[in-house]
C-alpha cells in the first residue's frame, strides 16, 4: 500500500502505533520520515503460530524512495555493503594470506565506486580450512561472488566465500581465455582445454 | 561491470563534443541586471529550485534567487580514500565545498578556494551535519559540492571614497555589513539547495534544512515597510534583503541561519552587525524570528522541489503514457 | 568577577622558592627513599657545591671529583686542566645513589618498563591487535591474544574474535593494562589478562606529566570519600594518565566473598558479558562531585610540583575538605588549589 | 599530526550526565559562567604597534601582534587618509595552522566580523601565533582575548603631513606623541568573543575541550562594551562546531530559539566584566611601562 509523497522531517504517525521500518526515525514520540518517497505500511508478518501471544504487532511503516529507471545512473546512491550483503567483486591482488578484491555490485545493484575488501585464507571455504591456498582459489581478474562478514578495518570489508554458492563465477585462464567450471574446484579453458584450480561458485 | 576509476585530479572535458549554447537574444538591454521589483519587507524573493539536473552524481540541485545562481552536487556515500592516515569512521564523514565560479562576480575569482569560500564551506557543514543520519553510513563519505555560478556582487564600491578632480566625495552612508550580507544570502541559498540535493540523493536526514536571511534597519523617514510592533524604536526588519545599494541606508545587523522547520531547531547561526543588549536579547530575538520566518518561506519551496522529481518518477511508473506527465518547474514564493 | 586576569609575573628560579619553603619541601619529596643521601653529606661539598636536588642544565659541570660514577643523564668530559669530569646532558635535578650520579629530567616522556600499570587510549584497531597511546615515544601494542576474551580465559581464540575486534576495544576507548614485554626499540606490549585490568568506565580521565606520578606498590587506589560520595577508585597510570571513577566491586573481590560457590570459569563467563560494555553504571551526583574534587586535588598538586602518591592524594583530599571547598567554591576561587596544597604539605610535615 | 583521538563512549556519557545535572558538575568544578583564569601580557613585541600574549592553563597560549600599515586605496591608486570614524577592515590570519579540531576558525571569524574600527587610513594586520598544547584546540576565547588586549594596547604614530589625498602621508617618529587606536574611556571598546556550549538545559561559558566534545550546541558570541555603564553591544554570533557526544541519537540536532536566547543572555551578562577586566589589566601594564 503506498500513498502520497513525504519529505524528511514529516511526521507519519505516533510511535506506538507502528514499528519503524526503513527510511524513518522516531522523534518526540512520532514516526518521522527521513527520506523523500512514498509511505509503505505492511501489516505485521507474524504468523498464526504467534497468536498464542495475544499482543498483536503493529504494522511496520517505512518510507521508500521509488527506484528510478535502470538507465538513470545514480539510482544506486545509498548503496553500502553491510554484514551479510551478497556482493560481486573482482580480485585485484593476491598473497598467501588473503585475496584483495574490489567490490562493484552490492545486493544485485551496481555501486558507483569500488569498495575494497579482502577474502582471508580462512574464509575461502567451509571445510578443510587448513588446506586452503589462496593461489589455487583465486587469480587476479577473477569475478567472485562473496558475502560480507564484517565491516572490517578502516580500508577493507571482510568477505567470505565459505558456501557452495559463493566463489569464482567468471575467470580467464592464464592465457587469457574464458573458462567454464567443471567441478567445485576446477575450471577449464574454453579454447585450450587447460584446467586451472579455483574456488568455484556452484552455478545456479 | 564497474567502470575504471574516474580521474579526480583534473576537470576532464566531456568525452564528446559540445555545441556552444545559442541564446535567443543577446541585445544589450537583456544583459542589464534585472531590477528587482519592490516587494514587501516580509516577503522573500522568488526561488527557482530543481533537483536531479546532474546525471553523473548521486544527487544534485540548481537554485536561482534573483541574481544568485548556484548548483549543488552530492556524491556518495562512497568509500573513504585508501590512505594509511584515514581513521575508521563509524559514521559517514561529511565534506562540504563551496566555490565561486571565476565569472560569478565582477571581480574575477581564482580557481583556488579563498578564505571566504572556505568559510562558507565550513558554515554549510555546520548547517547540514546535524541533519544527516550519518550513523547509517559507516565507513563512507558524503561530499557536498556547491558551485556558485552567479552572485550579487559583494564588492565594496559603495564604500569606496570617490575622488573627482582632487575632491573627496563622501559616500552617503557606510554600508559596513555589505560583504557579509552578500555572503549571508549566498549561504542561505547554499543551505536550501544542498538540502534539496541531499534529499535527491536519497540520503536519510532527520529534517530538511532551509536557509533564511533577515536584516534590521533603522527606520528612516520614508517608511517603505511597516514597522514591526514592539520592535523597539525605529527598527525595521527586512527578510531576504537585497545586496544592491539600499536607499534606506545600511542595515544595523544581518542574521543568516539554517533552520529545521519540523523540529524548530536552528542548525547554523550567523549574526553580524550591531545590536543593543539593554533589553537583553530582545533585539536579537526579533531578528532571529524574522530570519526563521524567511527560512520557513523557503522551506515551502524546498519541500516542493524535493518531491518534484520523485513525483515525476512515480507518475511515469503509474502512467501508461509517460509523455502525458511532464516535469513542472517549481516556482513559487513563500 | 567571572574571570580572573593575572598579570604576567617574572620568572622565579628555584632559589627564590627555596626561601619560601616550598622548594624545600619538594626537595624532601624528591629525595626520600634515597638511603645513601644523609651519610654522604661530606662528599656533597666535593661536587663543587652542587647538592642533590639542585637543578642543572645540559653541558653544566656536575663534578670533577673522580670518586663519582657517571649515571643516566650525564656524560664524561675533559675539563680545561685535562681532568675527567661529569657533565649533565639533561635539564633536571641531581640524584645520587651511593657513588652513582644521575640526573632526573624535569620533564620527560614516559619510558615504559615491564610490569608498569598504565592507563592508555586506543589509537587504532588493526586485524589482530590495537595500537595504544600510553604517552610514550612509541605507541604500545595490545594483542588480541593478550586480553580476556568473553567466555573465559580457557576459550580458544577464534577467527570470529578477529572479526569482532572492534567490539572489545575501538578507537578512543580507555583501558588500564600492564606492560608485558618491551621490544628492542622500547615499544611496549600490553596485556589485560587479569580482572584488575580492562576497559575503563564510570569516571573521568586526566593527564599529568609522567614524572609527577611516584612509583608505588599499587597504582590502583580506592579512596573513601565524604559527603555521601562513597568509594572512589583512582588508577594512577605510571605513564601520567589518571582515571578517577566510581568504585566498582571488582570481580576478583566479588569472587573472594563467595568463592566457595562460584567456580572460576563460571565467574569468567558472567564477567565476560560486562567487561567490554560501554555503558556506565548509575552514578549519584554526590559521587560525581567527589570524583571532580579529587580531580581538582590532582591538578592542584601537579601545579604545585608535588609528586602524586597515595599519601599526598589522601592528604590533599582531606585538605580540600578542610578548606570546606564544597560545591562549586573550587571553581570560583582560583587560589583554592594553592591553599589546599599548602595545607596538605603542612599536614604531611606534622605526621 | 594525526587527528585527535575521540573520547571514549563511557567518558562522554559520564561528562554528558554530569553536565546535565541540576546543578551541573563541571570536571574542574567551575561554575557554569566561570572562566578559566588567564594570564594577560601586552606590548612586549618591539616591532608591533600593539601586541599581546594570553595564556590559559589548558587551552594553551596565544601571541598576537598588530602591525599597522598605510594602504593604498584600491580604486584611486593613491594612498588616502580617510576621515576618522570610518570603518576599515582588519584581517586576521592565524599562523601555525590551527585549522583542525572543533571551534577552529570560529574565533577568527568572530573577531574579523566585528573588529572594524575607526582607524583612518590604517590597515591593521592581526597575526596571532598559537602556541598550543597538543590536546587543545584554538579556543575562540584565547584568540579573541589576545586580539582584544593587542588592539587595546595599539598605538599609531602621529600624522604630520597635512591632509592631502594625493600625498603619501608622513608620520612623526616620536612615539611619545603617538595616539592610541582605542582612546581610553571611549566607547565602544575592542570586542571579545565568548565561546559557550549547551548540554541539556545547562549552558557553560569557556568550555574545555572535553566539554566541547560532549556538548550538543556551541556558539561564539562577540560583544563589545558600548558605554561606561557596562552595557554591551552584540556584534556577532556564530555557530561553533561541537562533538555532540554523549547524547542519545535522534535528540537535539540544532538549537531551539529558547536555548539560543539563554546562551546569548549568559554571554551578555559576563562580557562587560571580561572586557573591563582585560582593559584594566592592559592599562595597568601600559602605565607601568
Amino acid at each position: 500500500m503506498t500513498s502520497a509523497l513525504v519529505v524528511p522531517g514529516q511526521p507519519l504517525g505516533p510511535a506506538h502505533a507502528y514499528v519503524p521500518g526503513s527510511g524513518v526515525h522516531v522523534f518526540n514520540g512520532q514516526i518521522v520520515s527521513s527520506l523523500v518517497g512514498q509511505v509503505v505500511t505492511t501489516a505485521s508478518t507474524s504468523t498464526s503460530a504467534s497468536a498464542s501471544t495475544l499482543t498483536s504487532t503493529p504494522p511496520t511503516i517505512s518510507v521508500v524512495k521509488p527506484s528510478v529507471a535502470a538507465d538513470e545512473e545514480g539510482s544506486s546512491a545509498t548503496l553500502l555493503p553491510d554484514v551479510n550483503s551478497e556482493v560481486l567483486c573482482r580480485v585485484t591482488r593476491i598473497n598467501a594470506r588473503q585475496a584483495t578484491v574490489a567490490v562493484f555490485v552490492v545486493n544485485g545493484r551496481v555501486c558507483g565506486d569500488d569498495f575494497q575488501g579482502v577474502i582471508r585464507v580462512q574464509d575461502v571455504r567451509q571445510t578443510e580450512v587448513d588446506r586452503v591456498r589462496i593461489f589455487t582459489s583465486f587469480r587476479p581478474g577473477d569475478i567472485v561472488r562473496a558475502k560480507v562478514i564484517s565491516l572490517g578495518d578502516q580500508s577493507n570489508y571482510y568477505l567470505s566465500t565459505a558456501h557452495n554458492s559463493l566463489g569464482v563465477v567468471m575467470a580467464n585462464s592464464e592465457a587469457g581465455d574464458p573458462m567454464y567450471p567443471i567441478n567445485w574446484r576446477e575450471m577449464k579453458s574454453s579454447r585450450t582445454g587447460v584446467v586451472e584450480e579455483r574456488k568455484v561458485a556452484k552455478p545456479f | 561491470m564497474a567502470s575504471r576509476a574516474p580521474d579526480r585530479r583534473r576537470n576532464n572535458p566531456p568525452s564528446h563534443g559540445t555545441t556552444p549554447p545559442v541564446f535567443l537574444s543577446t541585445s544589450a538591454g537583456d544583459i542589464n541586471p534585472v531590477q528587482a521589483p519592490s516587494r514587501p519587507p516580509d516577503e522573500i524573493r522568488k526561488i527557482f529550485l530543481r533537483t536531479g539536473l546532474v546525471s553523473s552524481v548521486t544527487g544534485s540541485s540548481f537554485l536561482e534567487i534573483a541574481p544568485l545562481k548556484l548548483s549543488v552536487s552530492v556524491l556518495g556515500p562512497r568509500p573513504l580514500p585508501r590512505t594509511s592516515t584515514t581513521p575508521f569512521a563509524a559514521q559517514a564523514i561529511l565534506t562540504t565545498e563551496v566555490k565561486f565560479a571565476p565569472f560569478a562576480s565582477t571581480v574575477r575569482r581564482g580557481y583556488v578556494r579563498d578564505s571566504s569560500e572556505r568559510d562558507l564551506g565550513s558554515r554549510l557543514y555546520q548547517a547540514l551535519v546535524g541533519a544527516i543520519r550519518r550513523e547509517l553510513y559507516p565507513k563512507s563519505r558524503i561530499e557536498v559540492v556547491v558551485t556558485i555560478l552567479d552572485s550579487e556582487d559583494e564588492g565594496d564600491e559603495v564604500n569606496t571614497v570617490c575622488i573627482e578632480e582632487g575632491k573627496t566625495v563622501e559616500p552617503r552612508f557606510w554600508d559596513v555589513g555589505r560583504s557579509e550580507r552578500a555572503l549571508g544570502v549566498v549561504l542561505a541559498g547554499c543551505i536550501t539547495a544542498a538540502s534539496a540535493a541531499l534529499a535527491d540523493a536519497g540520503i536519510e536526514m532527520f529534517d530538511l534544512v532551509s536557509g533564511g536571511v533577515a536584516s534590521v534597519f533603522v527606520d528612516g523617514s520614508e517608511v517603505k515597510g511597516k514597522a514591526k510592533e514592539g520592535a523597539g524604536p525605529g527598527r525595521r526588519y527586512v527578510r531576504d534583503p537585497s545586496i544592491a545599494p539600499l536607499d534606506e541606508g545600511a542595515p544595523l545587523a544581518t542574521c543568516v541561519l539554517g533552520y529545521m522547520a519540523a523540529r524548530d531547531e536552528i542548525s547554523e547561526l550567523w549574526i553580524s552587525g550591531r545590536l543593543g543588549t539593554k533589553s537583553g536579547t530582545a533585539e536579537m530575538d526579533e531578528l532571529v524570528d524574522e530570519a526563521v520566518a524567511a527560512a520557513r518561506s523557503s522551506r515551502g519551496v524546498l519541500n516542493e522541489a524535493a518531491k518534484e522529481r520523485i513525483q515525476f518518477i512515480v507518475d511515469k511508473a503509474q502512467s501508461a503514457d509517460p509523455s502525458a506527465v511532464g516535469g513542472k518547474d517549481t516556482e513559487m514564493t513563500g | 568577577m567571572p574571570i580572573q586576569i593575572i598579570a604576567p609575573a617574572p620568572f622565579r628560579d628555584a632559589g627564590d622558592s627555596d626561601e619560601e619553603g616550598e622548594g624545600g619541601v619538594r626537595l624532601d619529596i624528591d629525595n626520600d627513599g634515597d638511603i645513601a643521601m644523609e651519610g654522604d653529606s661530606q662528599s656533597h661539598r666535593k661536587t663543587q657545591g652542587r647538592h642533590a636536588g639542585q637543578i642543572v642544565t645540559p653541558g653544566e659541570l656536575v663534578t670533577d671529583d673522580s670518586q663519582w660514577m657517571r649515571g643516566h643523564g650525564t656524560y664524561l668530559s675533559t675539563s680545561d686542566d685535562g681532568a675527567q669530569c661529569i657533565v649533565s646532558s639533561l635539564a633536571g635535578t641531581i640524584f645520587k645513589t651511593n657513588k652513582l650520579l644521575s640526573i632526573h629530567a624535569l620533564r620527560f616522556r614516559y619510558v615504559p618498563e615491564i610490569g608498569d600499570l598504565v592507563v592508555g587510549r586506543i589509537l587504532e584497531v588493526q586485524t589482530k591487535r590495537w595500537r595504544v597511546d600510553i604517552a610514550a615515544p612509541h605507541s604500545a601494542t595490545l594483542l588480541l591474544s593478550s586480553i580476556n576474551l568473553p567466555g573465559g580465559i580457557l576459550r580458544k581464540r577464534t577467527s570470529t574474535d578477529e572479526l569482532q575486534i572492534r567490539t572489545f576495544f575501538s578507537e578512543g576507548d580507555l583501558l588500564v593494562a600492564e606492560v608485558q614485554t618491551l621490544n628492542s626499540d622500547g615499544q611496549a606490549s600490553l596485556h589485560t589478562r587479569s580482572l584488575k585490568y580492562g576497559k575503563l568506565r564510570n569516571g573521568v580521565f586526566l593527564t599529568v606529566d609522567a614524572g609527577m606520578i611516584r612509583r608505588m606498590k599499587s597504582h590502583v587506589l580506592t579512596m573513601p570519600t565524604s559527603n555521601g560520595g562513597g568509594d572512589v577508585d583512582i588508577y594512577l597510570g605510571v605513564n601520567g594518565y589518571i582515571w578517577i571513577a566510581k568504585h566498582t566491586v571488582s570481580l576478583a573481590e566479588g569472587a573472594g566473598s563467595d568463592a566457595k560457590s562460584v567456580s572460576i570459569t563460571r565467574l569468567e563467563e558472567e564477567a565476560s558479558e560486562a567487561i567490554y560494555s560501554n555503558a556506565n553504571e548509575e552514578i549519584s551526583p554526590e559521587t560525581r562531585a567527589e570524583i571532580a574534587r579529587i580531580g581538582c586535588v590532582v591538578r592542584a598538586l601537579v601545579k604545585a610540583n608535588v609528586k602524586i602518591d597515595e599519601e599526598m592524594l589522601n592528604l590533599g583530599y582531606e585538605a580540600a575538605l578542610e578548606e570546606s571547598l564544597v560545591g562549586f567554591d573550587w571553581g570560583t576561587d582560583t587560589d583554592a588549589g594553592k591553599r589546599v596544597v599548602d595545607l596538605a604539605l603542612a599536614m604531611r610535615r606534622r605526621e | 599530526m594525526p587527528p585527535p583521538t575521540p573520547l571514549s563512549p563511557p567518558e562522554l556519557s559520564y561528562l554528558y550526565t554530569s553536565l546535565t545535572l541540576s546543578p551541573p558538575i563541571r570536571p574542574d568544578l567551575r561554575a557554569p559562567s566561570q572562566f578559566r583564569p588567564i594570564v594577560a601580557e601586552c606590548s612586549f613585541l618591539p616591532h608591533c604597534n600593539g601586541s599581546a600574549r594570553i595564556c590559559m592553563a589548558e587551552a594553551g597560549e596565544c601571541i598576537v601582534g598588530i602591525k599597522a600599515e598605510v594602504e593604498k586605496d584600491r580604486t584611486t591608486k593613491y594612498a588616502t587618509i580617510i576621515e576618522r570614524d570610518k570603518w576599515i577592515e582588519v584581517t586576521v590570519e592565524v599562523a601555525g595552522g590551527g585549522a583542525s579540531g572543533p571551534g577552529s576558525g570560529v574565533g577568527v571569524g568572530g573577531i574579523s566580523g566585528a573588529e572594524r574600527r575607526a582607524v583612518g587610513g590604517w590597515s591593521s594586520d592581526i597575526g596571532p601565533v598559537l602556541l598550543l598544547t597538543p590536546t587543545s584546540h584554538p579556543s575562540p576565547l584565547l584568540l579573541s582575548a589576545a586580539a582584544n588586549v593587542a588592539l587595546d594596547s595599539t598605538f599609531l604614530p602621529k600624522l604630520t603631513s597635512p591632509h592631502e589625498v594625493d600625498d603619501i602621508p608622513a608620520f612623526s617618529d616620536d612615539w611619545a606623541i603617538s595616539t592610541p587606536l582605542y582612546e581610553p574611556a571611549t566607547f565602544p571598546r575592542p570586542p571579545i568573543s565568548l565561546p559557550i556550549v549547551a548540554v541539556g538545559d545547562n549552558v557553560f561559558l569557556d568550555p574545555s575541550v572535553a566539554e566541547v566534545a560532549a556538548a550538543e550546541v556551541g556558539l561564539v558570541v562577540t560583544l563589545t562594551l558600548a558605554d561606561s555603564e557596562g552595557n554591551c553591544d552584540l556584534v556577532g554570533v556564530r555557530g561553533m562546531e561541537v562533538g555532540r557526544g554523549g547524547g542519545k541519537e535522534g535528540e537535539r540536532k540544532g538549537t531551539s530559539r529558547k536555548l539560543l536566547r539563554q546562551m546569548v543572555d549568559a554571554c551578555i551578562r559576563e562580557a562587560g566584566d571580561v572586557i573591563k577586566g582585560l582593559g584594566e589589566s592592559t592599562r595597568q601594564q601600559m602605565f607601568r611601562a
